[in-house]
């Protein structure tokens, strides 16, 4: 039985062992990295330290953030590893763009000044204008280690929970926040948690969405490798607020390293009690399974990804009932994203007045984004609700590479829609994005330069919309193929005003008839696109001419048919 | 009340076996459907119509709705996969630098669109959608190996190498 | 009396089915023709389409490049342009080649069924009939590709239907057959 | 008449009705006279709220809803049709259209099809969107019936009475979004299926020509009117 007084012991053994290992060099293996080889690094890092018999560990993180300057590498000092206080100590310092044979020169810096041309900034805007709630483990812990994920603070808030509050309280915690869905709605997480702990049913479920299908986004993926266990914590303590004993983690199957680190958090949290049977002493079970996605982007819908768990084909219903009343098996299920569960800890440890104090009104906490595009600093940042796109973007993000000028934002993927120059000082909030034509979305914000043609970057929307629908109803099936083929032709230069005509009112309609989000936000790339780039489709129809020249249109309609 | 039996392996293939132990931790439920055909596909590379008839059949699973199923789910497969795959990230940080254009030649360099085989079962062409390597998109990853910032001559230079003997 | 309203009729890519069903009105086609002038039409002699027609009727589909220039000097010289019967409005039989495309159709019909394998230079059927208009690869409807001001639809639309739509377009109006005539 | 226990009462195109406890909009507009178009639903199948005909305004709701799996609630305020609706509705059938190779003429259900009426219920005389013409082959394999590709709608009717009343689950759709079909059994010619009990529901089912009887075509095609009323009946003594 895991008490708090072991949660204690196992944090003070594991900073002792810290301490005792002196020098800290954390290597980034987070996908990213990992894909410029960053375990090469690790591997180079781990032999050179033991050669140069420094008194000095070599440990893989998660996903320290600054992805285009991966490989990431950071080197705590000793006495920063064994501070209390954090802010008065040595700082950290930080590597980029590391190849395995820069490691002796970095283990040969620990004592000494930097190694200069690998050093990154941290001062940098990109690292001081962020906020890091989901974000605060990773690149910090080992995520494959549950004594790190304690040491750093981890299972208190739900032994807690378990010990000193009733579910009513927690949802009432949750609440009071403000916290709303990440996974791009904006529900009220609170209303959802309350719905599914009034619902009746003997059996309950708890659903954590991981998903992610936004062809831009990897927020999820990185939080799941980085720091499982502030994900499984999360879904804990909501099962205890609604009243679920069984659970499901619905995870993208083309996320292997994502599926073996939360393997390996399922099992240790088992081994410490803090999952299955009886948890931690008490009388609340909750028994997890990982259930592998197969590459459909309509399972985010709720009602798909339930029939997905259930074995069959990915098709939505239509709602009501709500999962939260008749989910998955027809019982009460409690349906969130990966970064929802991820701010439920915090909340719970720190409080919901801290959480409600951050952000704007009606948006409250952080949001993770997934930086990307044509910026000059591109990663996972988390920052305030209520920031700026343009402090996003210029600022975090460093602007456009010189020789090319900022043209569009497009944030919630292909149900979102692109944000112009003239927009860039809207907060971002759930509110303020979906007035501007797009929406929060998950987390995808991709930034793009005059170099892109808005048309066909709608196109590229539609074509995964048309592909991902799911068929079941007429208007997204058959209507994100006819809109995907007006703006085909579009973009080679053979349409007319009548099919831009057609386009709109199709946008229109499959937006008001579709039966599920998918169908109902695929319109919006469009839309957001006609709204701020008309004159590039004009130029498309009228002049034949792609303004950004990335389509080729020059063929006239009859050599088309001909 | 008719014979329940379970169907019996459809060969001496050792790796039956595997796809039964991941039917049998399920309690042989019919929403183990999926978990099933992920297994199928792990040990054999892809489903065949023998495999979906054999995991229908042990699940109780009526076969349109097993062959529903399984051709519902792009990451399945229900064709042999080439000897190596060139998968080309279709996400949108990788669209905006350029994919599209890799992808177009990658088709016209194998002769086949994607989602397909070479005839000569060497190369396979797949489009996938963000792998999370948005920050050096653009990203084509061969067999296991992820290549960034990919350019046309990274394909060249893989098939190439692919085709040394 | 007011002046007589000047009336033509296109025969493009159909059957001639269309037509029929016109001349179907019987002796209401003759009461009728007191109000319009017949300034072009497969069934009189008028080779040249005139540069001021106040309704034309079309039957068919565009299939050709000669059907392609047709529509366009029509709908320039016509006030009310009609789209009559199923082929003109959806390609209807005329486009059921559309699916495998004009070669492999041209091959099937001139080529394996007739006398074997007909024998030509680049091998595609479309270049042994260099003297006639080249086929589209695809039928389409008119409104594919100009405006059309109403559509009388039918495989054929019945001589009640035409009758309707006619003296409608003979009394000014511009039919509107929505609820009434069905496909097929 | 005095309302049954339970009962709702709401309000239907300006008109005061009544419902059952948990009936949908579209039984009790039925049992008042009020026409919503449908073609995925069936009397006695389960409802999928896939056409998206029978899309209908609800007061107070975000967005439209469907009539055939939304029940009715006390208070409700329901309009089944507004130029909007119309306007919708019309664009539906043109998707349907221009999705598969519907030529009317040709065609073993001419004038017997609920695709065609609707389309002339709905007024529709052209449709607008460009035909895809895609190429779709046509299954005769079957002793007895035959499968048109061209004609289908993917309404679900056929795999909806074959799984919910017969219980033989034949059919079913395979892949998804504008590449969807129906199909028997692993995609096998349907004479090949080992599952089909033959009963020729799913074709009594086919709101168009996509499933019919061999040798009984056109003018003598028309539905058995003595099955479909039992539908219901047989739901529900399974």
């Amino acid at each position: 039985m895991m008490s708090h007084e072991e949660l204690e012991q196992t944090t003070a053994k594991v900073q002792q062992e810290q301490r005792a290992a002196g020098d800290r060099i954390n290597v980034c293996v987070a996908a990213g990295c990992l894909s410029l080889h960053s375990d090469a690094v690790q591997k180079s890092l781990t032999d050179e330290a033991k050669k140069s018999g420094a008194r000095c560990s070599v440990r893989g993180v998660g996903c320290m953030g600054l992805c285009s300057a991966g490989p990431v590498v950071s080197h705590e000092p000793a006495q920063a590893v064994a501070a209390e206080d954090k802010t008065t100590a040595q700082p950290t310092r930080l590597y980029g763009g590391v190849q395995p044979g820069h490691a002796a020169k970095i283990v040969a810096s620990l004592n000494q000044e930097p190694v200069r041309e690998l050093a990154i900034d941290t001062a940098m805007p990109f690292f001081a204008k962020q906020t890091k709630i989901v974000l605060e483990n990773s690149g910090s812990i080992n995520p494959e280690s549950i004594e790190e994920y304690i040491a750093a603070g981890g299972y208190r808030a739900l032994l807690r929970a378990l010990h000193e509050m009733t579910p009513a309280e927690v949802v009432q915690e949750i609440s009071a926040s403000g916290l709303r869905g990440r996974g791009g709605a904006g529900y009220p997480t609170g209303l959802k948690w309350a719905t599914v702990a009034r619902a009746a049913g003997a059996t309950k479920y708890v659903i954590c969405n991981a998903d992610e299908g936004d062809p831009g986004a990897f927020m999820d993926r990185s939080v799941l490798e980085s720091d499982p266990h502030r994900v499984l914590e999360g879904m804990i303590l909501a099962a205890y607020a609604v009243g679920a004993s069984q659970g499901y983690i619905y995870l993208r199957a083309e996320y292997p390293l994502a599926v073996q680190r939360l393997g390996v958090a399922i099992r240790e949290a088992k081994r410490m009690g803090l999952l299955g049977a009886e948890i931690a002493g008490t009388r609340m079970s909750l028994h997890l399974e990982i259930r592998l996605g197969a590459g459909a982007f309509v399972c985010g819908e709720e009602t798909a990804l339930i029939a997905s768990i259930e074995g069959r084909r990915g098709t939505p219903q239509p709602r009501p009932p709500y999962p939260a009343e008749s989910g998955l098996w027809n019982s009460p299920t409690l349906i969130n994203n990966v970064e929802t569960y991820a701010n439920v800890s915090p909340i719970l440890a720190r409080g919901s007045a801290w959480y409600a104090a951050q952000g704007t009104a009606k948006s409250k906490g952080t949001k993770v984004f997934a930086l990307s595009g044509k910026a000059r600093n591109t990663g996972l940042i988390e920052v305030p609700m209520g920031m700026t796109l343009r402090e996003i973007i210029f600022d975090i993000g460093g602007g456009v590479p010189a020789g090319h000028t900022f043209k569009a934002v497009q944030t919630g993927g292909p149900s979102g829609g692109c944000i112009p120059e003239s927009l860039l000082d809207i907060p971002v909030d759930y509110d303020s994005l979906m007035q501007a034509g797009s929406i929060m979305g998950s987390g995808g914000m991709i930034v793009m330069d005059d170099s892109s043609c808005m048309v066909s970057v709608a196109r590229f929307f539609m074509e995964f919309c048309m592909s991902e629908s799911c068929g079941k109803c007429v208007p997204c099936r058959a209507g994100t193929a006819q809109m995907h083929g007006l703006l085909t032709r579009i973009t080679e230069g053979v349409a007319t005003h009548r099919d831009l005509d057609l386009l709109v009112r199709l946008c229109e309609m499959v937006g008001a008839t579709s039966l599920c989000g998918l169908g109902q936000t695929a319109p919006n790339p469009v839309l957001s696109t006609l709204r701020y780039f008309k004159n590039e489709y004009l130029a498309h129809i009228e002049d034949k001419h792609c303004p950004a020249g990335v389509c080729e249109c020059a063929t006239t309609p009859a050599e088309v048919n001909a | 009340m008719v014979n329940m039996a379970r169907p019996s392996l459809p060969s001496e293939d050792k790796r039956w076996r595997i796809v039964q132990g991941t039917m049998r931790k399920h309690g042989y439920s019919r929403n183990a459907l999926i978990e099933t055909l992920h297994t199928v596909q792990q040990s054999f590379g892809f489903l065949d119509k023998d495999a979906i008839r054999f995991v229908a059949s042990s699940l109780r699973v009526p076969p349109s709705q097993a062959y529903g199923v399984a051709t519902f789910y792009h990451l399945f497969q229900l064709r042999p996969p080439g000897k190596h795959t060139c998968q080309v990230c279709l996400g949108t940080a990788c669209f905006i630098n350029g994919a599209e254009r890799l992808m177009k030649h990658a088709e016209k360099s194998l002769g086949i669109q994607a989602g397909e085989t070479t005839p000569d079962g060497e190369v396979s062409l797949l489009a996938v959608r963000c792998v999370g390597s948005c920050s050096f998109a653009p990203v084509m990853i061969f067999d296991e190996k992820t290549h960034s910032y990919a350019k046309s001559e990274t394909l060249d230079e893989q098939l190439q190498a692919w085709r040394q003997p | 009396m007011s002046e007589k309203k000047t009336l033509a009729t296109v025969w493009l890519d159909g059957c001639s089915g269309c037509h029929m069903s016109l001349l179907d009105m019987d002796e209401r086609l003759i009461t009728l023709s007191s109000q319009f002038d017949l300034v072009y039409s497969p069934l009189v002699d008028q080779k040249i389409f005139p540069a001021h027609v106040d309704i034309t009727l079309v039957e068919g589909a565009i299939g050709n490049t000669e059907d392609l220039e047709k529509i366009h000097m029509i709908r320039e010289r016509t006030r009310i342009l009609v789209a009559l019967g199923d082929c003109a409005i959806t390609g209807n039989v005329s486009a059921l080649r559309n699916a495998c495309g004009a070669e492999a159709m041209l091959r099937r019909v001139y080529g394996e069924s007739a006398h074997g394998p007909a024998q030509n230079a680049t091998g595609k059927m479309q270049d042994i009939f260099v003297q006639l208009p080249r086929l589209f690869e695809r039928v389409q409807p008119l409104h594919d590709y100009v405006s059309i001001d109403a559509f009388v639809p039918g495989c054929p639309p019945t001589a009640d239907t035409i009758h309707f739509a006619l003296s409608e377009l003979l009394a000014g109006r511009v039919p509107d057959l929505s609820g009434v005539a069905k496909f097929g | 008449m005095s309302a049954a226990p339970g009962a709702k009462t709401f309000v239907i195109d300006g008109v005061d009705a009544s419902a059952t406890p948990g009936q949908t909009i579209l039984s009790a507009a039925r049992e008042h006279n009020i026409f919503i178009p449908t073609l995925c639903h069936l009397e006695g199948l389960g409802d999928v709220g896939a056409c998206r005909l029978c899309l209908v305004e609800v007061k107070g709701a975000r967005r439209l809803l469907p009539a055939c799996t939304t029940r009715v609630d006390e208070g409700m305020e329901v309009t089944t049709n507004s130029p909007r609706l119309a306007d919708y509705r019309q664009m539906t059938m043109q998707l349907l259209f221009a999705e598969r190779n519907h030529v009317c003429s040709v065609c073993v259900a001419n004038n017997h099809c609920e695709m065609q009426s609707m389309a002339t219920t709905l007024g529709m005389t052209h449709v607008e969107v460009p035909y895809r013409f895609p190429a779709l082959t046509v299954d005769a394999s079957h002793e007895r019936f035959t499968l048109d590709h061209n004609r289908c709608i993917l309404c679900t009717r056929c795999v909806r009475v074959c799984s919910e009343i017969e219980g033989a689950h034949t059919w079913d759709v395979m892949g998804r979004g504008i590449q969807s079909k129906v199909i028997t059994d692993l995609d096998q010619p349907w004479g090949t299926s080992e599952t089909c009990t033959s009963c020729g529901k799913c074709v009594q089912v086919c709101p168009t020509g996509a499933l019919f009887q061999k040798n009984r075509t056109g003018e003598r095609r028309g539905k058995d009117p003595s099955f479909l009323p039992y539908l219901r009946t047989m739901r529900e003594e399974l």
